[in-house]
């Protein structure tokens, strides 16, 4: 450690060096690199499933895996992926470096808790890693009884553990930010002067106090269904399973505004600063954002379209999710129109958030199209459906989240990385992404179910394009790993403000003190004062940077 | 002062609970699960609001407190919606 | 945690700030925790909907006046718990001590209460997955019953067992005169956690206790 | 669309609507892709840090943009919900049908009834231009009916009966899938939907041996269950006549009129005087829930629905 950080000053990195100084911290910022190093750990873990299916899937008979042990394969990828990867990838790793530093607050409100949340975090992976290494879980990641309850034979309990455990977790953390964001601001940082960053969080933190516990309590239920044999959702009992999917989706599909609301709070902070242009339409862009949070509860239902909910119920939660992509597509004018009479520049971070805007464009009106019930019922659990959700969750929130490492990781580490690399790998990115994803749409409307292990040899050639785009998607996810490693010891030092950035966190220096302020910010400005027409900026504290 | 404040909270949730208890033998058919869980909503406010003391700062207090119990309306309310409206499933 | 002379945590301005930002997390986490526990009644209340019959027959065999008797006693427990606080606010010490010694007493009596229902139970055959038996009227969906009654009492009593462990946690902070009328935000929010698991008793008790008596 | 090398095949009424409301959508995604592209790239050009295009005047107040787009936005898929709403409506509506074949659904095999008593395994013999009513049940978890060339698809959930229906219109064999993962074999649980001109499908029925009709096997299991002690016609017990009770609205004791449809006789079989009892009869029914399967179950209801037509047959 005192190698990587010999020629910088001091800062939150070299206050101490010790193990215990890192696993006992209640530094929001060491936390942050706590959970970047778990979570990077279970992105390469559920990347590795996602790689053998995608190898798999080349042959159409679908030899490379046993047929039970694809179908641990992509339940594992999507238990990993969804709760140890994306739901706290962009909140717990840039959300707890940046909320304190963006709102100028020493810390969060409650820093032994956010460093409990981290242990608690690793507690589930350890059952994650439990269950993956005594055999593996076949439900899939929905645990849809009564398949999980009494038929399937991994390891679903261990499964539902690490879930139930995870979301408290989720929950500590969406405590903290919420009291924070709303206790903790520095004086002058008045709600509508928030970066959008921290309204995207703060919306995330409400959907995930709000969701979560649903989910706890779901699969507690499915829990003891399962050890116990008792019949909760199981008809041959009087249950109902089709109110396992009530609750399950109750939690998960907000859940997937979890993982991509904070994406669109870092594009906006992304593509206001390489535009130089304040972002268009700010006030809209909050109220967007609140508004996805909360008509996001009410559309669960479109999940269940073909399940044999009553037809009055669907017709309703299709329409409430045609409003839910209102405030979306408002979202999507506003970043685009920003654009316009900006002063641009291509860095890195800007490539990745461009190709985040096109990517979730493309996912949301694919979305559009399965919201429409008489089309769901044809695209219901097709490959059109995967597509759809990768679309959002990787060629979105997976963008973003590598859009706002590279932006923040000056400040984070206090080097600056191969800005030449961090181009090709953003580029590859949509590339990859574009071709591993693009085939699933045509492969979904010809009729390819989900979780099928094989298929009619007529439809290869689509999966041979697939994994062709996998593969190119893993070097440009791999590829980051080197030159960001690289940065920590070689890499140039960055100065306090390497972007010309207007928020709090460039205002102190990179990396920070421990305490983030050398003095206590005071905020006069909106943010992203950016004037296009000279490229300069006005901070939030008043500076001209 | 407020200590007498609290007793007589004590004692109308004691009476409430008496309440409850006496309207569970009344023959009053799909209105008991309506009188008895507004008698527990009544004591829950009196908790909320005597023993949490809600009133008071900062008061951003009633916003959390609510949140948790208006979510519920949409679980409830939405999925209802679906099994009331359900061809095929008998009521009990 | 220890430092002799009280002072507010480094990110906060002063005691007042970290006073309320304590209390407001209390709530958030109140707010999540109806949540967990309003997915179980929605359950319940869907399940009861569906099979009123049922639950209405197997309710009728659920001890009315041992689920009573501990409404009460969890009710009085929530007395003298903010009584405590009302002591610290007012710096008796003594008084603080006593009060949560009487709150802890009662969450004892109540789990007392409860684990001899439980045997009661257990000789009844109504313990789904270990000593149930149909009785005569019983339809299919009464075990239902049985397992949200275990289920939901069972979840309520590991709260209520937390909250026990957290006043006992309050009394030593007490005893080392910890808790001035300045700040005393830890026993507040406890006192706020001991109230909620109170609360939930309350929506408990008739969902499982009052059906079919009529 | 079929020249379309990527399109599925369309051999069903419902899949013409399906494709064209889709191919609008479409139309419409690739409008709004295309328009956020031009606007990415060519914004991108024009604006460019070196670029010495104009930046005064800025637009400052941008509400009246952001309302116009909104409205806009919602207006358009305000119109595609309305179509696509009603076209669901029509799609899951449940037309009489021309014939009945109930389905149910197990791991990892798609058993198909006839109503002459034909049985089937993973194949479905049917006529082309003849609409089918099929009832689905499941036997232990969730799977999916899904036939993608007639854009047909339906959960089968245990414990209750789903209904769906197709109109082929072309003769040919299709592929049928399930579609909502079910364990192990997920993948090889598939089937094939024969569709055939009318007299083939009368050949082919002829030659599936003479077994007794569905509805035959179903009233020996009603006399080997014990039903007819009771539902026959000398019964001595008051229990509800069982003739011409399907489709028409019973009214039960706590006031409530429902429809007796399959799930209804499902009901009533497996949980008994429990459940829904008619006004004015006793609750003495058994349950039969665990003790009659589901193909069982489906006899005995396609016995109790033959017990209306017989009578009504002129």
């Amino acid at each position: 450690m005192t190698t990587l950080t010999a020629d910088l000053p001091a800062s939150y990195l070299t206050k101490e060096q010790t193990i215990a100084s890192w696993l006992l911290t209640t530094d929001h910022k060491r936390i942050a690199l706590l959970y970047f190093a778990s979570i990077t750990a279970f992105f390469f873990i559920g990347g590795f499933a996602a790689t053998l299916i995608r190898l798999h899937l080349v042959n159409p008979a679908g030899t490379l895996l046993q047929p039970d042990m694809y179908n641990r394969m992509f339940t594992m990828h999507g238990i990993v992926m969804v709760w140890f990867f994306l739901i706290p990838s962009i909140p717990n790793t840039l959300g707890n470096f940046l909320v304190p530093l963006m709102i100028g607050a020493k810390d969060l409100a409650f820093p032994r808790i956010n460093l409990a949340s981290w242990y608690v975090f690793n507690l589930a992976g350890l059952f994650v890693l439990y269950f993956l290494f005594m055999g593996g879980v076949d439900t899939g990641w929905t645990f849809y009884t009564p398949l999980s309850t009494h038929y399937a034979n991994g390891y679903v309990v261990a499964a539902a553990v690490a879930v139930f455990i995870n979301g408290f977790s989720s929950i500590m953390t969406g405590l903290n930010f919420v009291v924070t964001i709303h206790r903790m601001r520095a004086p002058g940082m008045v709600w509508m002067r928030l970066p959008l960053f921290i309204w995207a969080i703060y919306a995330t933190s409400a959907v995930m106090l709000l969701a979560t516990p649903v989910l706890a309590m779901t699969l507690f239920l499915v829990g003891v269904e399962r050890t116990a044999g008792v019949g909760i959702f199981d008809p041959a009992l009087g249950g109902d399973p089709l109110l396992f999917q009530h609750m399950f989706w109750f939690y998960s599909h907000p859940a997937v505004y979890i993982m991509i609301l904070p994406a669109m709070g870092v594009v906006s902070e992304l593509i206001a600063c390489f535009a130089r242009k304040p972002i268009f339409g700010y006030a809209g862009m909050t109220y967007a954002l609140m508004a996805i949070a909360v008509i996001g509860f009410f559309v669960w239902g479109h999940h269940m379209f073909t399940a044999g909910i009553s037809i009055y119920s669907a017709v309703v939660f299709s329409l409430m999710s045609f409003v839910v992509a209102v405030p979306s597509a408002i979202k999507t004018f506003n970043w685009t129109v920003t654009l316009h009479k900006g002063r641009i520049t291509f860095d890195a971070p800007m490539l990745y958030a461009l190709g985040f805007v096109g990517l979730f464009t493309i996912g949301g009106v694919t979305g559009l199209i399965v919201a429409t019930v008489a089309l769901d019922i044809h695209l219901q659990d097709t490959y059109f459906v995967v597509a759809h959700f990768h679309y959002i969750m990787v060629g979105g929130t997976v963008s973003a989240y590598f859009g706002g490492l590279h932006y923040w990781w000056p400040k984070i580490t206090g080097r600056l990385y191969s800005e030449m690399l961090a181009r090709f790998a953003a580029l590859l990115t949509f590339l990859g992404f574009n071709l591993t994803f693009f085939p699933q749409f045509i492969l979904g409307y010809l009729g390819m179910p989900r979780r099928y292990y094989a298929y009619p040899p007529e439809w290869q050639v689509w999966h041979v394009l697939s994994s062709a785009g996998a593969s190119i998607l893993a070097v440009a996810y791999v590829l980051p790993l080197f030159y960001l490693g690289w940065s920590l010891f070689r890499g140039e030092r960055a100065g306090a403000n390497p972007w010309r950035a207007t928020g709090l966190e460039w205002r102190t220096s990179s990396p920070p003190p421990a305490h983030n302020f050398a003095r206590a910010p005071l905020v006069t400005s909106a943010p992203y004062a950016y004037n296009p027409e000279d490229g300069s900026a006005i901070a939030q504290d008043g500076a001209h940077v | 002062m407020s200590a007498a404040r609290y007793l007589v909270a004590w004692a109308v949730m004691l009476l409430l609970l008496g309440l409850s208890i006496w309207s569970a033998f009344l023959r009053i058919g799909p209105w008991q699960p309506v009188a008895q869980f507004g008698i527990a909503v009544t004591q829950a406010a009196i908790v909320f609001i005597v023993f949490m003391r809600l009133p008071g700062r900062p008061s951003l207090k009633w916003v959390f407190a609510g949140a948790g119990f208006f979510w519920l309306i949409f679980l409830y309310g939405i999925s209802m919606a679906d099994y009331l409206t359900r061809s095929g499933l008998p009521k009990g | 945690m220890s430092e002799s002379a009280p002072r507010p945590a480094e990110q906060f301005a002063d005691f007042a700030q970290q006073g309320e930002v304590a209390q407001l997390g209390m709530f958030v986490f109140i707010a999540t925790e109806v949540l967990f526990f309003g997915g179980l009644v929605f359950t319940y209340y869907i399940y009861r909907h569906l099979y009123g019959a049922e639950f209405a027959i197997a309710g009728r065999d659920a001890k009315l006046m041992l689920g009573a008797i501990n409404a009460a006693i969890l009710l009085t427990s929530s007395l003298t718990m903010v009584l405590a606080i009302e002591a610290a606010a007012a710096d008796r010490q003594r008084a603080i001590l006593r009060w949560l010694a009487l709150t802890v007493a009662l969450g004892f009596l109540f789990l007392g209460v409860k684990g001899w229902e439980y045997v009661t139970d257990y000789r009844d055959h109504v313990v789904p997955a270990v000593n149930f038996l149909m009785k005569p009227g019983y339809g299919g969906p009464a075990e239902l019953f049985w397992v949200f009654y275990f289920i939901a009492t069972g979840i309520h009593a590991i709260h209520l067992t937390i909250g026990i462990g957290a006043v006992l946690a309050m009394m030593r902070f007490a005893r080392r005169g910890r808790f001035t009328p300045v700040y005393y935000a830890p026993l507040e929010v406890v006192g706020l956690y001991w109230s909620f698991v109170d609360c939930v008793w309350l929506f408990l008790f008739p969902a499982l206790y009052l059906l079919g008596r009529s | 669309m079929e020249w379309v090398p990527f399109w599925p095949r369309n051999a069903a009424t419902a899949a013409t609507p399906v494709d064209t409301l889709f191919i609008a959508e479409l139309a419409i995604s690739a409008v709004i892709i295309l328009m956020v592209f031009a606007m990415i790239v060519g914004f991108g050009v024009r604006y460019r840090a070196g670029s010495d295009a104009s930046r005064s005047n800025l637009v400052r107040k941008s509400w009246r943009f952001e309302i116009a787009w909104t409205v806009a936005t919602f207006l358009v898929f305000l119109g595609l919900f309305i179509y696509g709403a009603n076209l669901y409506v029509w799609l899951y509506g449940t037309p009489p049908g021309d014939l009945e074949i109930y389905v149910v659904g197990k791991q990892w095999m798609w058993k198909m009834q006839h109503p002459g008593g034909q049985r089937e395994i993973d194949t479905l013999h049917v006529p082309v231009g003849k609409t089918v009513r099929l009832v689905l049940a499941s036997q232990d978890v969730i799977h999916s009916f899904f036939v993608p060339a007639f854009r047909v698809k339906r959960d089968v959930v245990p414990g209750t009966y789903e209904t769906a229906w197709f109109t082929p219109t072309k003769i040919g064999e299709f592929r049928l899938e399930c579609a909502e993962f079910c364990g192990t074999q997920h993948a090889h649980m598939l089937g094939s939907i024969v569709v055939m001109a009318p007299a083939d499908y009368a050949r082919w029925l002829a030659d599936q041996g003479a077994e007794p009709s569905l509805a035959q096997q179903g009233e020996a299991l009603f006399r080997s269950y014990g039903c007819s002690g009771c539902h026959g016609a000398n019964s001595t017990v008051h229990a509800p006549p069982l003739d011409g009770l399907y489709g028409r609205i019973v009214h039960l004791q706590d006031g409530e009129a429902v429809t007796a449809d399959e799930q209804y006789i499902r009901d009533c079989i497996l949980q008994g005087a429990a459940r829904i009892v008619p006004a004015g009869y006793p609750p003495i029914m058994p349950a039969f829930a665990g003790q009659i399967g589901e193909d069982d179950l489906m006899k005995l209801i396609a016995y109790i629905r033959s017990l209306g037509r017989e009578r009504h047959a002129p």
